[in-house]
């Protein structure tokens, strides 16, 4: 990471660092590091301390909760970086169900979000049907996933893009009903319509509010990857997560927490990345780069 | 009024006379109903609510937090929940046993599986894994000489989406308890290939009604009035007529089909070595780390 | 206008049902597993007679809205502050990460243990689960303001505070709206699951593990999911038209075309 | 070119209702220059839009090389009055002033010559790979009418195209359209609020009553061309025009309470 | 009342660095009322912004009435060139311009009573209920000038701020900005593009270079008042300012690559 990039990677000020020598970079990466972190630090401490004064088993100390991750997940051999059998199943099952479901719900999403919020024809017809589906909680909807899909990956994902979809449709249609008026009069009078017009005009405009949706669902999909290994399942983090609290492994369980908001971390951290990319133009006109 | 009264019929103070317990609407829980229908509890001056538990897991820190005084609940869960520190239970009182046809493994009509072993390597529907629906089941697959994996052999889903489970062949076996068992069997053929009430899990414990100990120590007469009121319920849940009778009034079952169901065994008294065979065997089969001595467990009743 | 509008959401939702019926009837989904969406509507009018189901549901309702509520809340001050305090945004960023993808279905326990009230133990959660959208859409809008006006207020020597509340939250109104409908769905879904899978003393959930006991509930299960979606509906509607009152300016200039 | 008969369009119902036009007659001739004057909010850029066909007026006809206007015509580009919203901040400058042009057969390359030669009339040669947010009020409004001029449309709407920008720069952008028209044979209907202007400019200069506006004056504009921006304003013609359309224009405006 | 030194501003760094302001100074007295002109782009708004305390100019100091800007200074008001932008969609217009009144001890309906005459001076008595987005473009622009007079500012800063209304309107307007000025003794900056508003309204007009912009003509104005759309246009005084406006203006330009 460079250095300016440092500086202005998160905080909202609008001068860029004036260029030092090595050391100072060094100092500068430090600083950085400490302004971003000082306060997980500072809740992680005070949790452990919380935690080992009132003595509750279901609040397992951070440390406790760290060697229940180490034994589960990172006691494997040095060839597989230390990751376990059951890391790897786990893991790899949940992500790619994880993912699977949510590229799927940001595609479908995106796509009716943009046919919905361009013709209020159609969103008149469809709409009632989107807020009635989205309040529907998926544990009444088993036995209808158990007829229409194969258990495993197939009931999960669509478990995961049946939850995972609705901020993403909400917010694209949000997004595309308030594009600016005089840009779409300009497309028009210049003749940019039909793909085009989707392409250079409706899509950059609605944006920012669409990644705004993707970025919920994508904290979401992680929600319903769990709740997606309720039922029928055998590996994952969600069915471990479910199965250590029902039988009171509860640092297990906590483990299993803790991936989770890592994981959460993790994947948020790339997608801001790639936003900060694709989002340039309004973030900087913003003064927010 | 009766309920206000702070004196129990057995002439000691109660020390507390409201109390919540937990519940599961199945069979199981036809004395506590009983109890409640006949007025048992208030004729012990007891105050009795009922809340719904989903599941038996829930039940823990519900007691933990005095959301619950007693609650309903599988030994297997109590026993874990005990041993692994996570709450310190008193069994207040035994619940329900297994008996021919409570505890069965179905498989659909045209299914080639016919005995246990050919289970090997098939999944089996269960309603939680880990628990006492996986242990019965592998004691079968044990006394045929093979062994189920926990993770591998089975899949969770809730009883009522059982006959679905089958139906759509989304399982090779289920394990239902009753009335789904017998449904099951009536609505779309299913068979019964292995009946668990049997051999080393004959009769076997399956759920009782527990408190925090520092509830059964600090409200030793409320637990005392609890255990008369269940005493009696428990003798007249005895007669299959009585459970048959008061099972349309707390579920949806009917009358007529509530007559059909196989029903398991009620016990009058705690008795610590025969849930001493479910310690041992949840420690044979892996979910219990140790050995666990189900006497330090049991709130035994008062003498009277 | 407005009729027009709710003809054709008639029409859809119609079109919708026949769908379901046919997919069912011509044997794509196995009707012996899910039963038509006929028996299922049947069943669902039945239900609204029941005076326990309508207290479970009145129960679900109450403690649906305070938690929205308090979510709304709490996300909109937390995504302020967030939003406007640098020192504390860029540490608070990763705690709001790591917290945000963990579900409610987890802390199922803890909130039980924490709470004894079986309300608040439901509020807890809704909160928990409800306030992320909320927060985010306020981040984003609150990014998204004009500069211009910004400036603007700024210029009247309106301090940091006014131009939050004069400048800043009106024009991040409607998208934080938009979040708080997305959240009304979320928090919808997560009492009726926590109630499924937590039980307690009332509530649609409880009132179907109740109704599930006998068996053979499949067209129950769906019936409670039809209310649960007519429950959603209604909200949703409630929602636009308070939006649509309060954001006049808004709808009036992307609706000039609209027609 | 272009024919408007009774024209009127009403803003709102009810209460509420704002009669912007009131029965407009307009016809402008292929290849003509014509200017419209008139006061503050008496429904010009509402004439405008509604050539462009971006709203439907309330009532009357507008006809485009003889096809009657239901959405907007082709072969048209507008320069909006609001220029800095009309520009799309996502694309850099010269993206902007290209994106029409992906409606002329030209491939990418053919594309950015043109913007970027479009972006050197209007004196921002620099300005191609800037976003429109990194320029100034006047720079966006000259990038604005680059983008119409690139297009090369057959008929070019103009909203106070020149307002934002400095007294050499608004000669040197009369004399490029002028030239441009001359060049690629446009028809032009240019809005403007400086009357030395819209006689310098126009083949003929409109004005508009104040709301709900209809046509006050009418003139014909005879002077030599080429135009040149010393000898035409010293031109007696020049000034008499221009007395006269300060004369029609100050006759339709109320003086302003102070 | 006003000290600009030595100003700088160089917007982004590295390669795509540009110096808008190279090294301006300037000075203006109490009660003044200045005009600025200066080629588009040259760097006035950026000033204008820096003495709003809107951006932190990169170097050189920039006091008000002694005080070093480092926020906002006190009893400030803009009118901004992006007018349009910087009325709020979601108020009415009388919200709009009553709402800087707030930080003067006014009561809601003091206050909504001094919007209203600020807009009849601008000559919008029946706009105070509606939204911005229904008001054509000049009127918005008068919407933001009524604003901006009816906070009654020490000090006000307009950026073009006539750009978008009609001849007549924008005479009317200018009379107003000076009469005001007269009555409650306010300093003005008035960035304009047109060479004779800024003779006439102008005490003081400095003019500047393109960017990165200094002054290079700073000229009193030594016009009798009060002054007269007619007869003040008609002073040699004014022909000969103007005139020499026009060769410092023309000088610092270059011409169209047309
Ligand atoms: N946000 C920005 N980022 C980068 N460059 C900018 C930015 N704002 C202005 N500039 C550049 O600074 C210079 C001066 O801009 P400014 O807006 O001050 O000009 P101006 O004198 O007001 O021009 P005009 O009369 O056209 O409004 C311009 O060359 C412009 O490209
Ligand atoms: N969206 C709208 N809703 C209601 N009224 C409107 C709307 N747009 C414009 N008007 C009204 O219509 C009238 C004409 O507006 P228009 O924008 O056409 O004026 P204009 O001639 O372009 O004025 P200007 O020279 O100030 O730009 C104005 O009185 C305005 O208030
Ligand atoms: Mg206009
Ligand atoms: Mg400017």
């Amino acid at each position: 990471m460079s250095q300016a990039d440092t500086a202005t990677h998160d905080d909202t000020s609008r001068h860029a660092r004036p260029p030092g020598r090595a050391g100072t970079a060094v100092r500068g990466v430090l600083v950085g590091a400490f302004s971003r972190f000082w306060l997980a630090i500072v809740l992680i401490a005070a949790w452990e301390v919380a935690t080992r004064i009132i003595q509750e088993s279901y609040f397992p100390p951070p440390s406790k909760i760290v060697v229940a991750m180490h034994e589960l997940w990172f006691s494997g051999p040095a060839s597989r970086l230390f990751l376990t059998q059951d890391a790897l199943d786990d893991f790899g099952h949940s992500l790619y169900n994880l993912f699977g479901g949510w590229v799927l719900a940001c595609l479908v999403g995106v796509a009716i979000g943009i046919a919905l919020g361009l013709s209020r024809k159609l969103a008149d017809y469809i709409e009632p049907m989107i807020h009635f589906g989205r309040a529907i909680p998926p544990p009444t909807l088993i036995s209808f996933y158990i007829a229409a899909f194969q258990l495993g990956t197939p009931m999960q994902v669509a478990t995961i893009v049946s939850g995972v979809i609705w901020p993403v449709l909400l917010n694209t249609i949000d997004g595309v009903r308030t594009v600016e008026q005089l840009h779409l009069d300009s497309a028009e009078v210049f003749g940019v319509r039909g793909i085009r017009r989707l392409m250079w005009i409706v899509i950059p405009a609605a944006a920012p509010k669409i990644v705004a949706g993707l970025r919920i669902s994508l904290g979401l999909a992680l929600i319903l990857m769990i709740l997606s290994e309720l039922i029928g399942s055998t590996v994952g983090i969600g069915s471990l997560l479910i199965g250590a609290q029902r039988s009171f492994e509860l640092p297990q369980m906590w483990a299993g927490i803790v991936i989770l908001g890592v994981l959460g971390y993790l994947l948020n951290a790339v997608f801001v990345a790639v936003e900060k990319r694709a989002l340039r133009w309004h973030l900087s006109s913003r003064g927010a780069i | 009024e009766e309920s206000t009264k702070a004196t129990a019929a057995g002439g000691s103070t109660l020390e507390k006379t409201k109390i919540n317990i937990g519940t599961i609407p199945v069979v199981d829980t036809a004395p506590l109903q009983i109890a409640m229908e006949k007025g048992l509890f208030k004729a012990e001056g007891l105050d009795v609510a009922l809340t719904t538990l989903a599941g038996g897991a829930e039940a823990i820190p519900k007691l933990k937090s005095g959301a619950l005084d007693i609650s309903f609940g599988n030994y297997v869960s109590f026993f874990s929940a005990d041993a692994k520190g996570v709450i310190d239970l008193k069994i207040v009182s035994d619940g329900f046993q297994s008996a021919k046809g409570t505890h069965t493994i179905m498989v659909a009509k045209d299914s080639p599986i016919q005995t246990v072993a050919d289970l090997k390597g098939k999944t089996i529907a269960v309603n939680t894994k880990r628990n006492i629906s996986t242990m019965l089941i592998r004691a079968a697959a044990k006394a045929n000489n093979f062994d189920l994996d926990e993770d591998k052999n089975f899949v969770e889903f809730p009883f009522p989406e059982m006959e679905g489970v089958l139906k759509a062949g989304k399982a090779d076996a289920i394990q239902p308890v009753e009335p789904f068992g017998t449904f099951i069997g009536q609505s779309i053929g299913a068979r019964v290939i292995w009946d668990t009430s049997q051999g080393p899990t004959a009769d076997f414990p399956i759920a009782g009604y527990a408190a925090t100990s520092e509830f059964a120590k600090a409200n030793p007469n409320t637990v005392a009035a609890f255990q008369r009121a269940m005493g009696k319920a428990m003798a007249l849940a005895a007669d299959r007529a009585n459970v048959v009778a008061i099972i349309p009034k707390y579920t949806t079952i009917k009358a007529d089909a509530a007559a059909s169901l196989a029903i398991g065994g009620f016990p009058t008294t705690l008795n610590a070595t025969r849930l001493q065979r479910v310690a041992d065997t949840m420690h044979e089969y892996g979910l219990l780390d140790e050995t666990l001595n189900v006497q330090d467990l049991i709130a035994a009743p008062s003498s009277k | 206008m407005n009729r027009t509008r709710v003809i054709r959401g008639v029409i859809g939702v119609c079109a919708a049902m026949a769908l379901a019926e046919m997919v069912v009837r011509l044997g794509i989904v196995d009707s012996e597993v899910v039963p038509p969406i006929s028996v299922v509507l049947l069943r669902s009018v039945t239900l609204a007679g029941d005076p326990v189901f309508l207290a479970g549901v009145a129960d679900t309702v109450l403690a649906w809205l305070v938690g929205l509520v308090l979510a709304v809340v709490v996300a909109v001050v937390v995504g302020v502050v967030l939003g406007s305090v640098p020192w504390l945004s860029t540490p608070s960023r990763i705690v709001v990460e790591f917290l945000r993808p963990i579900p409610s279905v987890a802390l199922i326990p803890l909130a039980i243990l924490l709470f004894t009230s079986e309300t608040e133990m439901k509020i807890s959660l809704i909160l928990y689960a409800a306030c992320w959208p909320i927060l985010l859409n306020t981040l984003y809008a609150l990014q998204d303001v004009d500069p211009v006006a910004k400036d603007a207020m700024r210029s009247f020597g309106f301090g940091p505070l006014a131009v939050l509340w004069r400048v800043s939250l009106p024009s991040a109104a409607p998208f934080v709206a938009t979040g708080v409908r997305v959240s009304a769905g979320i928090a919808l879904v997560v009492v009726v699951s926590a109630e499924l899978l937590s039980g307690g003393s009332s509530g649609l959930g409880v009132f179907l593990i109740n109704a599930g006991s006998s068996g053979g509930n499949t067209d129950v299960m769906l019936a409670g999911a039809i209310w649960a979606g007519v429950l959603g509906l209604i909200v949703n509607a409630l929602l636009v038209r308070v939006e649509r009152g309060a954001f006049r300016w808004h709808f009036a200039r992307t609706e000039r075309t609209a027609a | 070119m272009l024919e408007i008969a009774n024209l009127t369009h009403t803003y709102g119902s009810g209460e509420k209702a704002h009669r912007a036009i009131g029965g407009l007659e307009l016809s402008v001739a292929e290849g003509e220059l014509l200017c419209i004057v008139g006061p503050s909010g008496c429904g010009k850029s509402t004439l405008l839009r509604s050539i462009a066909g971006l709203i439907k007026p309330t009532g009357g006809t507008i006809e485009v090389s003889g096809v009657p206007v239901r959405q907007t015509p082709d072969n048209l580009a507008v320069v909006f009055q609001d220029y800095s919203r009309s520009l799309f901040p996502w694309m850099s400058v010269g993206d902007n002033v290209a994106l029409p042009l992906r409606r002329r057969n030209m491939d990418r390359k053919q594309r950015m010559a043109a913007a970027q030669e479009a972006l050197e009339q209007v004196d921002l040669p620099a300005a191609a790979s800037k976003y429109p947010f990194e320029l100034s009020g006047g720079m966006q409004q000259r990038v604005a009418i680059a983008r119409a001029l690139a297009y090369r449309p057959a008929l070019m709407l103009m909203d106070e195209p020149f307002g934002s920008v400095d007294a050499q720069t608004r000669e040197d952008l009369e004399d490029l359209v002028l030239q441009v028209r001359e060049r690629h044979q446009m028809t032009i209907v240019l809005i403007t609020h400086d009357i030395d202007e819209s006689v310098y400019v126009g083949d003929r200069v409109v004005v508009l009553s104040k709301s709900p506006s209809r046509v006050v004056g009418d003139l014909r504009v005879n002077l030599p061309g080429p135009r040149n921006q010393i000898t035409t304003r010293e031109n007696p013609e020049f000034v008499r025009l221009r007395a006269e359309v300060g004369r029609l224009v100050r006759g339709v405006e109320p003086a302003l309470a102070s």
